[in-house]
């Protein structure tokens, strides 16, 4: 049977755990058996540690990998900060020895170290390579019924390519989370404006409105070119731009529309059977029209 | 032996012909001396139509004929002319080529009648009457008046022996003229009596013949744009002066005075069409392609003494 | 009367697919002066041509007409074929009924074989009219002058030498070497300049083939392609070469002290001096003006000093040891016959004085050839960085570039070195003075050459600061003696202001004082911008309008050694390739003055774009003349003679008005 | 962040200590940077409309204009997405360059409150993000209230905060870290 | 018969003659009314020819050359186009249509231009009509 590590980071268990729901429920679904990675700790985000020095977030990320390391698991993550900030603290570690010797100096005050055996997935690249999509077709017990999906797949779960263990062939061009809601029986089409940014992270933070104007900007693209039934979001922090700062848009009439927002690993779960009530709990717009055209169908 | 027999006729012109063999002066009396005018009309002497027309078929030695055929009067004499005379001369630039006068043909008749008799201010003509070519009075006098063509050159009408251009010809160009004409030293029929050669040959400012190449012009200037370079040609200054397409026998006469030669010598022997000739030469002489929009008015600017010779002879109806 | 023969190919099916071959011979024994028409399958077949052959061997035809393809690929051929049959090549002409009738209106066949009978009947009103011309040929010179001793000439020299031509050298300096001589480095590869220049000059000056005649310039130039004689006139050096050493006693004894030309009067010679210590030849000369034998020679008619010929005995000081010093010496006039001629006179770089905004006044802001000098090892500072007001070692430098370049005011070209330039002083700086502080102000960075982008790469890697987008609007001097540089950069957005120790300019590269005289006496042209002209950018860049007249090296425009050493040598090739086989071969389609008719207008002159008409005295007046040798056939000249006193011959007026009068007859 | 008001940026002020130390805090590769502007027309800042963005940070850096960079608050508003590292023709890594100019920033306690406020909550919680309310959420999705991390395990926290305390935290927080 | 126009072009052996030998090769047609007359440069046009052309009842004249800067002799070009420019002034004034004359840079790599130029002008000539010079034609 296979064994993951779940890495939970910050936003996916405190702001979405709905998400979180999701990951551990088509895990189960999919006979993975999940390691819970006690004592982990934020990834770190980019505007922590990683904004002080290349040591000090090499550190704050390994001992989140040590905890993997030490139970001989890989790691899955829906956040794609966590697999980008955990990645390139990899990269960095794994790339230069002077790093990685700095950190286990450190960790090994409290007994740790880190050896760099463990692999960080996220969900997207999970599915696609360890689960397969003939494998996750088989199992699926709601058929999206040509739902159609506009994906979003995230800065963070493409680049830098450089420092991820596994990839899209054209990350600028990527196709994975496409084939997968088409492999649950939705289509997924292509759309212009595939790889920009959702405007969510330290722009939202730091300049709320232009954060929001450039989301905007990406969803009208969607809006024209493909009228989508649900946006499909590989990574947690897209998914609260699409679902939350989608709302705070209408909000501001500056919106006269909504798409309804999922995380892949919501709707992978909804078409494994997952409880929709749970696995949906905290979004905003609501799915009553996407949950109708999934379940109606059956 | 017997003096050789002369007939002068002026048609469509204004009398500056008949002024450029006054202006022979002393010489004028050695040539009225050499020769027997049996016709001169109508400024010199008192001669009648039928005195000529009574003449018998190549009785006369010399015609000369100058100004344009205008009207069926001059198409008339001009026949008779050329019956009368031995050798015909087209004798002018309006007999040769139409002259300055056949710019008419840029309008038609209708248009210069209507213009001349009804439109002008000083015209009072509320009835809008036009001449006629007859008119009877009282029911039993008829007048007659010829009929107004379009400007014609002697050869379009008659066969032409030699041409003599100018407007006038220039008076010792006339008296060269003359004196080959007694002398019996004249070219092949056909030709022009010229020497041939252009005004730039004869043109003091003309830098080739210092040695020194032509230079393009750098601007298009009409006369009253400035004050031309005495020294200087006048067409590297910018002034489009014809010298290069215009036979030189007047002696450069007007750009001597930094006036542009306007062509009234007529094309060089071997050309065709004065106008094109002057196109061709004055847009290769600038030194760029939006000058030549700065040209104005071309057609009076290239046809102006050779208009009814060109190439179309008038402006195409529309 | 004409007997003409109308020779009508099938090419297969290419042409009589579509025109009815047979109504098209009907039809052209209609013509006026065709005696015989005859057709083939394959007209440009041995047999095919024999045809034709036959007929004018056996006296039947004496023009003929050839219904083909295009004249573009096959016209040579049938010129060949009539020749062969003993007719004149030009008593041929083709109509085109192939590639501009048959296969253009391939889906069209009565208007394909109507168009073919028009076509026809055109050519044979051409050929009718058709005269007999005659290919000439002219000896050729096997000898060539390079103008301009700079790296381009000298590798033109050595090319043309080394093939064993004659080769006349001239240089204006005493020494060869140009501007290259000057430079310190060299980019990309940051080569000492005089180290890679000075083997190539001693080879230049040892050659057996060349004759190095400097100080001296042309004169004179009569004659033209394959056959030019040049007068050069060698100036009075008042040394006699035979004799100099290049000891230097003279340039050390001479007390007439003078900026020097060679550092840009940033130090001072002697009135006696030898030119730089690499010069060759090595030889000195007085420079009369400021030499004190002459100038007090003109002032009281006595010489006060000849310090340089007797050497001041009383203190022991020796005067010229090979007794060369000449004071008699008159300027020397040689006359050269060549073949073949390289202009190479190079470039001069823009004076500062010229950019008041950038208080030129100041000896701080010096141009960008001047700072050459101060990087050399052999100028005014034998090599050390100091600032020219007051010695000091700068900290903070300053570099313009577009100084006069890419400026409508002065050269609206870019000078295509100064980029490059600047980088290659900034890399000197840097690694010599790791800690100077330097800024590269350009409009935008142009860096195309080879290995030039990675230089300019490296270079900022070294912390040079590159400001780009904005020109440099003022610099002006401070009360301290700093210079404040104000400009915009384009990538911060912002005016920005830097105060430096030393400005260097990139003024423009212009072409060197005399060049347009130079053109005019080789009849070569120049350009709007003043440097001499190609003849076609493209298909003949070493060429000019005058033929036989080559250019290489920045006297064509501004360019870096190695396009400039890429050009001469091409022009050695093509200079070779004249007058290497000894013969030229002159056009028969060329324009030709009647002079009897010529009314001397001039208005042809100016018009030829290869120089070949020229004013000549016949009959006691200037007439036109146009030199078979150099005319191209172009028939500009022929289109604007006033006097029709030109004939273009193949192509006569009256043979275009005949094919149009044929081509619109009903 | 509109306060810039400088109008002429004097050049003089080119610091190279700065440019050195944003070198050895990861900007390795500035200097390469030929101000082509691929990244400028990616950048999620320039796209958004933020004055200062990469490309113009980058060549501030390589100008040493130290002032100008700590004062601006764009390099904060960087959404670290990379976009730039992976197209960058002269693999300068315009990102590394951002978080460089951050931590130089950060050493001279030029930064938002709220970047303090994300090191306070990971040091004290484990999580930099670390909103209110959590509990109710998990609640709603069927979880526990607290996720099995570090939040959950007071002795691995304590051991995190011990690792935390030998990093660079402890010279630069604001913050008592006990 | 009906009336077919005829149309005369005067072009350049080194570009737009070459550039209708490569209509020909590449097989686009354009009208058989177009005939041409090869001449070395667009340089050696004289306004006679076009003069000629128009008098004698061409339907229309098409002088081609090259492009600017591509003159096999330099300039040739841009003698032609003055020439040209001043010529068609005069023939307008003397109320000849200016659509009957044109002058087109087509170079030798041009074939389909040279097609296309030849179709369109060929239309444009059909449009106006016979040339009212043509013998017998009351003018």
């Amino acid at each position: 049977m296979k064994k993951i590590g779940l890495f939970l980071g910050c936003n996916i268990p405190f702001n979405r755990p709905d998400v979180e729901y999701s990951i551990r429920y088509l895990l189960n679904e999919l006979g993975v058996e999940i390691v819970e990675l006690e004592g982990a700790t934020c990834c770190p985000a980019f505007g922590s540690m990683p904004s002080l020095d290349v040591v000090g977030w090499a550190t704050a990320s390994a001992w989140n990998l040590t905890i993997a390391e030490e139970k001989g698991v890989d790691i899955i993550t829906g956040c794609g900060s966590c697999y980008g900030s955990l990645n390139e603290a990899k990269y960095h570690m794994d790339k230069h020895p002077e790093i990685k010797e700095q950190v286990n100096k450190i960790l090994s005050t409290v007994g740790k170290e880190y050896k760099g055996t463990s692999k960080v997935w996220n969900v997207i690249n999970y599915l696609y390579e360890e689960i397969g999509l003939d494998n996750l077709k088989a199992k699926i017990k709601y058929n999206l019924n040509g739902l159609k999906c506009a994906v979003q797949t995230g800065c963070h779960n493409l680049w830098p390519s450089k420092a991820y263990p596994t990839n899209e062939d054209n990350t600028f061009n990527p196709t994975r989370m496409r084939e997968i809601c088409e492999a649950l029986g939705g289509v997924a089409p292509h759309y212009s404006t595939i790889t920009d940014c959702c405007g969510m992270g330290a722009l939202r933070s730091q300049a709320s409105a232009k954060s929001l104007a450039l989301f905007k900007k990406k969803l009208d693209v969607i809006k024209e070119e493909i009228d989508p039934d649900v946006c499909i979001t590989g990574c947690n922090s897209c998914l609260m731009q699409f679902d939350a700062g989608q709302a705070l848009l209408i909000e501001q009439k500056k919106l006269n529309y909504k798409i309804p927002a999922l995380h892949i690993a919501q709707l992978v779960a909804i078409a494994l059977g997952a409880d929709v009530e749970k696995a949906t709990a905290l979004a905003t717009i609501p799915l009553n029209g996407v949950i109708t055209k999934i379940k109606g169908g059956n | 032996m017997s003096k050789p027999k002369l007939a002068y006729y002026l048609a469509g012109g204004c009398g500056g012909c008949d002024m450029s063999i006054v202006d022979l002066s002393e010489a004028l009396v050695d040539v009225a001396m050499a020769l027997d005018i049996v016709f001169w009309a109508p400024t010199v002497a008192d001669a009648k139509y039928k005195d000529l027309e009574a003449m018998p078929s190549g009785s006369i030695d010399v015609g000369l004929f100058s100004g344009n055929v205008r009207n069926s009067e001059h198409e008339h004499i001009a026949k008779v002319m050329r019956d009368k005379c031995k050798v015909l001369i087209a004798f002018g630039i309006c007999a040769a080529l139409g002259g300055i006068k056949s710019l008419v043909n840029l309008h038609t008749t209708e248009e210069l009648m209507e213009t001349a008799y009804i439109y002008t201010y000083s015209t009072d003509n509320p009835e809008k009457i036009l001449p006629q070519t007859s008119y009877v009075v009282d029911s039993k006098y008829e007048l007659t008046l010829p009929k107004l063509m379009d400007a014609r050159t002697l050869d379009q009408v008659v066969k032409v022996d030699y041409y003599i251009g100018g407007c006038p010809p220039h008076h010792e160009h006339v008296a060269k003229a003359v004196t080959a004409l007694l002398s019996g030293q004249l070219p092949p029929a056909g030709s022009w009596i010229t020497m041939g050669k252009a005004v730039c040959e004869v043109c003091d400012k003309n830098p080739v013949l210092k040695g020194q190449p032509k230079e393009f012009a750098k601007t298009v200037k009409r006369v009253y744009e400035g004050v031309p370079d005495s020294e200087k040609c006048l067409m590297e200054q910018g002034y489009l002066c014809l010298g290069p397409v215009t036979q030189g026998d007047c002696g450069s006469k007007c750009p001597s005075v930094d006036i542009p030669c306007r062509g009234c010598g007529g094309p060089i022997p071997g050309v065709k069409d004065f106008g094109l000739r002057a196109v061709s030469a004055v847009a290769s002489m600038l030194e760029n392609e939006e000058l030549v929009d700065q040209i104005p008015d071309p057609v009076h600017l290239f046809y102006r003494y050779t208009l009814a010779g060109s190439f179309l002879g008038k402006r195409i109806k529309r | 009367m004409a007997k003409i023969g109308v020779y009508v190919c099938h090419c297969g099916e290419n042409i009589a697919g579509a025109v009815n071959i047979e109504e098209v011979v009907k039809y052209s024994q209609t013509l006026p002066d065709v005696v015989v028409v005859k057709n083939y399958v394959f007209m440009c077949s041995d047999p095919g041509q024999d045809l034709i052959k036959q007929d004018i061997k056996d006296g039947l035809v004496d023009r003929v007409v050839v219904a083909a393809c295009t004249p573009r690929t096959h016209e040579p051929i049938f010129r060949d074929a009539v020749e062969a049959a003993g007719l004149n090549r030009y008593f041929l002409e083709m109509a085109n009924i192939r590639d501009q009738d048959s296969w253009a209106h391939w889906h069209d066949k009565s208007g394909a074989t109507e168009k073919a009978k028009r076509l026809i009947k055109s050519a044979v009103a051409k050929v009718r009219l058709a005269e007999p011309l005659y290919d000439r040929y002219g000896d050729v010179e096997k000898s060539v002058m390079v103008v301009g001793g700079g790296v381009a000439g000298m590798f033109a020299a050595l090319d043309l030498a080394n093939m064993g031509l004659k080769v006349y050298l001239v240089e204006r300096q005493p020494s060869i070497g140009g501007n290259m001589i000057k430079l310190d480095k060299t980019f990309p590869t940051m080569d000492c300049s005089a180290c890679i220049l000075t083997p190539k000059m001693v080879e230049v000056a040892q050659h057996p083939n060349i004759e190095l005649i400097t100080y001296a310039e042309v004169d004179e130039v009569k004659g033209y392609v394959g056959n030019f004689d040049i007068r050069v006139r060698k100036k009075a050096r008042y040394i006699d070469w035979d004799k100099c050493t290049g000891c230097g006693v003279c340039t050390q004894i001479c007390p007439a002290r003078v900026p020097n030309e060679y550092n840009f009067g940033m130090d001072q010679r002697r009135a006696a001096y030898i030119e730089f210590p690499q010069a060759v030849p090595k030889k000195a000369v007085i420079d009369a003006p400021n030499c004190l034998y002459f100038k007090s020679l003109k002032k009281t008619g006595k010489p006060a000093c000849e310090i340089c010929k007797k050497g001041i005995p009383p203190k022991g000081i020796q005067g010229c040891p090979a007794d060369a010093i000449k004071f008699d010496d008159k300027d020397e006039y040689v006359t050269l016959k060549v073949g073949a001629v390289i202009l190479a006179t190079g470039y001069k770089v823009m004076d500062k004085t010229h950019f008041k905004e950038y208080s030129p006044h100041s000896p701080d802001v010096v141009t960008a050839m001047e700072f050459e000098r101060i990087l050399s090892a052999t100028g005014p500072t034998e090599g050390e960085l100091k600032r020219p007001s007051d010695g000091t070692k700068p900290k903070t430098i300053a570099f313009i570039s577009c100084v006069g370049s890419r400026d409508e005011r002065y050269h609206s070209y870019c000078s295509k070195v100064c980029c490059m330039y600047m980088f290659k002083h900034a890399r000197i700086l840097k690694e010599k003075y790791p800690d100077i502080k330097l800024y590269l102000f350009f409009i935008d960075v142009r860096t195309a050459g080879k290995d030039f982008e990675e230089f300019y790469v490296y270079t900022k890697q070294l912390g040079v600061k590159v400001i780009r987008g904005g020109r440099v609007s003022a610099v002006d001097v401070k009360p301290n003696g700093k210079l404040r540089v104000r400009g915009f950069d384009v990538d911060l957005c912002s005016p920005v202001e830097l105060e430096a120790d030393m400005v260097v300019l990139a003024t423009a590269i212009e072409p060197p004082e005399g060049t347009e005289e130079l053109g005019r006496l080789f009849a070569a042209t120049c350009g709007r911008e003043g440097f001499l002209r190609e003849v076609h950018t493209k298909l003949y860049p070493v060429e000019t309008a005058a033929k036989g007249v080559f250019i290489a090296g920045c006297v064509q425009g501004p360019k870096d050694i190695p396009e400039s050493i890429a050009q001469s040598r091409a022009a050695a090739a093509a200079a070779a390739a004249l007058v290497i086989p000894g013969k030229i071969k002159f056009e028969a389609i060329i324009s030709e003055v009647d002079r009897d008719k010529c009314s001397s207008c001039g208005v042809c002159v100016p018009l030829c774009p290869y120089n070949a008409i020229r004013l000549e005295e016949y009959k006691g007046k200037d007439k036109a003349k146009i030199e078979p040798a150099l005319c191209a056939g172009c028939g500009v000249c022929a289109s604007a003679c006033p006097s029709r006193a030109i004939v273009f011959h193949g192509y006569t007026t009256e043979q275009i008005l005949a094919q149009i009068e044929a081509l619109t007859e009903v | 962040m509109e306060e810039v008001t400088v109008n002429v940026i004097d050049l003089n002020q080119c610091d190279e200590d700065f440019i050195k130390q944003l070198i050895e805090l990861g900007a390795e590769e500035l200097k390469e940077c030929i101000q082509c502007g691929k990244c400028a027309s990616t950048c999620p800042m320039a796209l958004a409309g933020l004055e200062f963005f990469i490309k113009r940070i980058i060549h501030a850096a390589t100008l040493g204009l130290r002032d100008i960079l700590i004062e601006d608050p764009s390099v904060w508003a960087c959404q670290s997405c990379n976009r730039c590292v992976e197209i960058c023709p002269m693999d300068v890594k315009p990102y590394e360059i951002i978080q460089a100019v951050r931590r130089a920033a950060v050493r001279v306690e030029a930064c938002p409150a709220s970047t303090y406020e994300g090191l306070r909550n990971l040091y004290r919680f484990g999580h930099a993000v670390f909103p209110k309310g959590f509990e109710e959420r998990r609640k709603k999705a069927g979880l526990p209230e607290k996720p099995p991390t570090a939040l959950s395990f007071d002795e691995l926290r304590k051991k995190y905060q011990e690792v935390l305390k030998q990093t660079i935290l402890e010279e630069i927080a604001p913050f008592p870290l006990d | 018969m009906a009336w077919e126009p005829r149309i005369i072009v005067i072009a350049c052996q080194w570009c737009t003659y070459q550039g209708a030998d490569l209509a020909g090769s590449l097989r686009y047609s354009y009208p058989p009314t177009v005939h041409i007359i090869r001449v070395p440069c667009s340089g050696r046009v004289e306004p006679e020819f076009i003069a000629e052309a128009i008098k004698r009842g061409a339907d229309g004249v098409f002088i081609g050359g090259c492009h600017f800067g591509d003159c096999h002799y330099k300039e040739g070009n841009y003698k032609a186009i003055r020439r040209f420019k001043l010529f068609k002034r005069l023939a307008t004034d003397l109320g000849v249509e200016p659509e009957r004359i044109q002058l087109e840079w087509i170079s030798g790599s041009e074939g389909k231009r040279f097609a296309e130029a030849m179709t369109e002008f060929d239309a444009k000539i059909r449009q106006l009509g016979p040339n009212p010079l043509k013998e017998g034609a009351n003018v």
